[in-house]
């Protein structure tokens, strides 16, 4: 097979298309979705590999939109509702904790609600405390629901398709610096199981499991690392909801460290639903406390001289490393150095080129 | 007329005494309720319809089985008249493994997809916009069915109406939003809540055509429910029917709460007055369709099949507790 | 002083009444403010203490509504907002989390949002899925909120009017269950401050955090507990955010155990949060596991059939700490054995007796 | 007239001409951001206001600075001419310390109390009723302040803008609701969105006073502002301000994005030539108030003025990042 590489934005374009023209049921909506570049691209051409009528222009109304998009579902459609921001969908929070993630409970299993709900967090180029939110751990406080957080294109094409396939309704939370991550993705129609995480990396002095973009970050904090000889194993978590562990579990009871890395808060983040786990369950296997890593207790700041700080990145994760192996100070600060080198003059607020891949 | 539904209603006696034969059963089954709610085996939150029952007998009258309906926490009705069973209804109120939704839900969350009452949802307005999502899908899949929304006076109030009602209004929808003005919110009067203006405004504001009618009028509703389920049936979109009624117990629970004096004393002596059982009695004992040996043979019908609902729904079973863990995901 | 037993729904109404009237910009608004029995009678005859103007009747519009109150926080009013149901706020969750949490923050210091938020837990009596949740680790979630959850009267009524003083937005989750608490109550205005923890019980073998209503739980399984010769010692959380673990902490570093009790699901709940917390700086002092006990992982269902097992109780708390312990089974068995017989023949939606106190 | 601004406004010369300056002033500022933020410098979104000129300079002519002005994600006009600082917006823009929010917010988050500006938001509809709120708190305090709510055409398909205005309406509370209908959210049409019928049909529905006007002709907008402001100064009830205009760059960003044809040309070309300074140019120099001089002299005087305000903003500091944890709490 010759390689395709494109970004994950293309990818989650394919796979609507190819799952919007497989199943005419499969519709389309957001509030712009016939933009010239609706929901970042995403949606382009949706339209023309199905029938028109499956694109469906929201007016600005999230509440009542997605409660459309319910009731929709319940009927047997299989609705995709895009928002560009995680914050928009706030407006239909209580549609989507309860209507979507009760029915087919409160109906005995007579409903069912295969909706989609995608939602774009912000970062970068000032986007401010509103347009920069990564809910992910308020979505999956909810049974009912599932959440999950596709980092690569071949993951974030086959994970879409599943969601959209599935019975119950996925909050898809993409990172718009995501869009951008590049690799080799397979033409056609396929699905990738949202049965949990994915080792990215194998590794036996710590295990990292991060979420969404902070596994790019994790990645290259591992390659340096290793540079200086501690092999960290990676997790990209991918499945929010329900929560899969079994994998980390193993990990960590070989490594007996364990360190997670939120795009989000780290107060009331994914993380400490993991470390509360872990605790709970590798009590014995853990050699050190389990960190955590995941923004601080703020709101976004937009000015680019207040961001410095404020999302942890590849040098922080090498950091937090060291400091939990105990490795020399020297050591450790050779390898952040490198990873602050490698960032030369670029910008704060715009993302890294290392990290498009491919991967 | 354009709006209104005309005034003395003009329908068939035949009809009218099954509508009247309808909100008897309505009443019975509520005022039924309400007297063995004292048992205490019907362990959840009920809110009943009596002095209602003229909106919901007039409106399913015009809707077919495979019509989509969503309502509220009010929702005994709708569920009946909708076609739903009443041990099944009964038994989910007692908590039992055979009610409609296996005890999950109790009163506030009846369904039955069979009939077509697709949910009830007791967060108010919330339900509004699945039916405008239902009338998509049927829309989109060019079936000739409609969705109904029950709603309250208070689901007026909700930014989910005016959200639901714009996007239906703009792709003229298959949908039908039936509002009984009951006047209450719970405790408080429409004019501690909403300035005061026709209330067919609203949806008038957005392009939707409305109807406005007696609600304790069995047969004006019915007419008007007609002409609004036949201009969303033959795709000229969606309509809104505003029904006058009132309930006449307290908002949520068996009893009457009138010694507590929220409501003015003669406003509830008028509208019992309005009874829509008296109104459409008296219709049809005018017409000579109806005497005392017919009501009797009605009520004596009644009786027993509601005796014989509650005694299947006590008898049945309550679920195991390890179902709760269960229907979490598809 | 002579002894006021009062519960806690008149506690919180006398809190109003006296913040009402002390300070006229405090405004009572709720969807029946004026019933017969305002928000189950904590909003009783509070604006005969002020002037009726400070109590306003809501419209059924729950997203407008916490938006005017929030306005007229920033200009100086201290709106308390009353809903009978947690869920029916999530109607207004974006403005809650984007602009009453973030405006402070957002507007440099200069906008405060000296607003309350009370919210109430349904339990018993059938209340169903969306009558019945208790969602404070999702507020929680958010800077720029505070959560607060009082159980017993005169922290009840103190807490209160400190959320009313308060310049920051602060979110009152009160059990309905806990309304029925009793307790010796000041008479008279005062506050009671939002810093963090309260212990309740002191002890030498597990720690047990609990929030709300399960406070009441634990209190009476560490009191079955004591019989069998087992110290629990047991912590009020009151305050979700700013969570202050220090005192907990401290007596994990004695106790070596810790348990902890969740009003709300245990999956994303605070209880994940302290564990994390816990696991992170007190590693080395933990001799067992960490262990959470909360709702599963389901919605709560109706039916009185289907109810048991979902809340957790004394017993469990109890056989919990017995397992973390590892005492003997037959010694446990007979404090759950007597905490079971105590409840006797009450059905199971509806509140034991034991728990009105008074405290 | 009962609703609408008469036809040619009578609006004085002086004034208009005052008007005018503002609205050029308003233009050079944001053709300014939109020739140097290619520069990346203003790292933030920006939406400007080009074309929609009038609307902010008519509406904020109505008001005093005491009076709380809330609005969106569009905000660089109305915090000007509510009084704001151009320095202190620019510093904002460009994230410096200096900015009137610290460089917290950026674009979309203007604010300054002295003036009145209380907040830019940047979801749609969740500024309105923080307006209404702020109108609760002046009516209790018994202050004659009013509030404005500015918003764009789509927030009125947001249920937040129907529950603010019912309540406003309900409790007749000083709030005037500026709503510019520049035909598009973002890319997307009205006729998209939203069904086709007066759009004053949704505030009259709530029982509220509403005004439509040229949005591009400054004195029209003034005039209806001035009488919708002082409906709503007396104490009469919340009113409702139309204005038709149009937006000439991109929904956010500098530039113009017609090339990617969402818009139709001969549409663009009619409201370009209503451009609301060549309306009012026109009328003031019938009028023999503006000439080239007059016209260059401004210019003259806005280029130095708004080069120096850039100069100032791009040489203010950054913030320090440990600002950033601080306000979180009060
Ligand atoms: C979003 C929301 N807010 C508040 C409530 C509490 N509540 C339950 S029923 C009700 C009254 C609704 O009145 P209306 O819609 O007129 O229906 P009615 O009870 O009169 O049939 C209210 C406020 C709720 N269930 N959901
Ligand atoms: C709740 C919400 N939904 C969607 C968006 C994305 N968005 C930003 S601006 C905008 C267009 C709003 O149009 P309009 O209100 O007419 O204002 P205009 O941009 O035309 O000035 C949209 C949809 C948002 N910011 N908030
Ligand atoms: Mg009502
Ligand atoms: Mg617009």
């Amino acid at each position: 097979m010759p390689e395709r590489i494109i970004n994950l934005a293309e990818a989650l374009r394919e796979c609507l298309a190819e799952s919007a023209a497989r199943d005419s049921n499969v519709l389309v909506l957001a509030e712009g979705a016939e933009d010239p570049v609706p929901m970042f691209g995403t949606l382009r051409d949706v339209g023309e590999r199905a029938t028109a009528e499956q694109v469906i222009e929201m007016p600005v109304a999230e509440n009542g939109l997605v409660g459309v998009a319910i009731g929709a579902a319940m009927m047997g459609k299989r609705p995709v509702v895009s928002f560009q921001r995680v914050e928009f969908a706030l407006l239909a929070f209580e549609q989507i904790v309860n209507n979507a993630a009760k029915a087919h409970y409160i109906s005995n299993g007579e409903h069912k609600v295969p909706l989609v709900v995608r939602l774009v967090v912000g970062r970068g180029w000032g986007q401010g405390p509103e347009h920069s939110q990564s809910l992910e751990s308020v979505f999956a406080a909810f049974p009912g629901l599932k959440v999950i957080m596709p980092a690569f294109p071949a993951d974030g094409k086959g994970m879409l398709a599943a969601a959209i396939e599935d019975d119950n309704p996925v909050i898809v939370i993409e990172h718009r610096w995501c869009h951008y991550t590049t690799g080799d993705v397979p033409a056609g129609y396929y699905t990738e199981s949202l049965d949990g995480p994915r080792r990215i990396r194998e590794g036996s002095d710590v295990t990292i499991v991060a979420t969404s973009y902070m596994v790019l970050e994790a990645m290259r904090a591992a390659d340096a690392l290793a540079a200086a000889g501690v092999q960290a194993e990676v997790y990209d978590l991918r499945v929010v909801r329900p929560l899969n562990l079994s994998a980390i579990e193993e990990s960590v009871a070989r490594t007996g460290r364990l360190l997670t890395v939120d795009t989000g808060h780290h107060m009331f983040g994914v993380g400490a639903e993991i470390v509360a786990q872990i605790a709970q369950r590798r009590f014995g296997d853990l050699t050190a406390p389990p960190r955590r890593l995941g923004l601080p207790d703020h709101p976004t700041p937009s000015s680019r001289g207040l961001v410095p700080g404020f999302y942890p990145d590849a040098a922080r994760i090498a950091e937090e490393v060291g400091d939990m192996l105990a490795i020399p100070v020297d050591k450790v600060a050779g390898v952040v150095d490198d990873l602050r080198r490698l960032r030369g003059d670029l910008p704060i607020d715009v993302p890294d080129p290392f990290f498009k891949g491919p991967f | 007329m354009d709006d209104h539904a005309s005034v003395a209603s003009e329908i068939e006696p035949a009809q009218l005494l099954r509508l009247h034969r309808q909100m008897l059963f309505l009443r019975m089954v509520e005022e039924a309720i309400a007297v063995r709610y004292a048992e205490q085996e019907m362990r959840c939150p009920v809110h009943l319809s009596v002095g209602q029952e003229a909106a919901a007998v007039g409106v399913c009258e015009a809707l077919l089985k495979t019509d989509h309906a969503f309502t509220t926490h009010r929702c005994h009705a709708h569920y009946l008249m909708k076609g739903g069973d009443l041990v099944r209804m009964l038994a989910e109120i007692f908590g039992k493994a055979d009610g409609c939704v296996g005890g999950r839900g109790g009163s506030m969350h009846l369904m039955d997809r069979d009939c077509g009452l697709e949910a009830s949802v007791p967060i108010v307005g919330a339900s509004i916009p699945l039916a405008v999502g239902a009338a998509l899908a049927d829309r989109l899949d060019k079936k000739d069915h409609i969705s109904v929304a029950f709603l309250g006076d208070a689901a007026l109030e909700e930014g989910a109406f005016y959200e639901a009602a714009n996007f239906a209004s703009l792709r003229k929808l298959p949908v039908l939003f039936a509002c009984e003005n009951n006047l209450y919110s719970c405790y408080t009067h429409l004019d501690q809540r909403q300035p005061s203006r026709n209330l067919t405004a609203l949806p008038k504001a957005h392009g939707i055509r409305a109807w406005e009618v007696d609600g304790n009028d069995v047969g004006a509703v019915h007419e008007a429910a007609h002409e609004a389920v036949t201009h969303v049936r033959s795709g000229q979109g969606p309509a809104f029917l505003l029904m006058h009624t009132y309930r006449w117990l307290e908002h949520c629970g068996p009893d009457n709460d009138d010694h507590l004096q929220y409501r003015p004393e003669e406003e509830y002596g008028l509208w019992r007055e309005r009874c829509p059982l008296v109104v459409s009695a008296a219709s049809l004992r005018e017409r000579g369709v109806l005497d005392d040996a017919v009501e009797d043979a009605m009520r004596a019908e009644f009786v027993t099949r509601i005796d014989e609902a509650f005694a299947a729904a006590k008898q049945a079973p309550l679920p195991e507790p390890a179902a709760a863990a269960g229907h979490v995901y598809a």
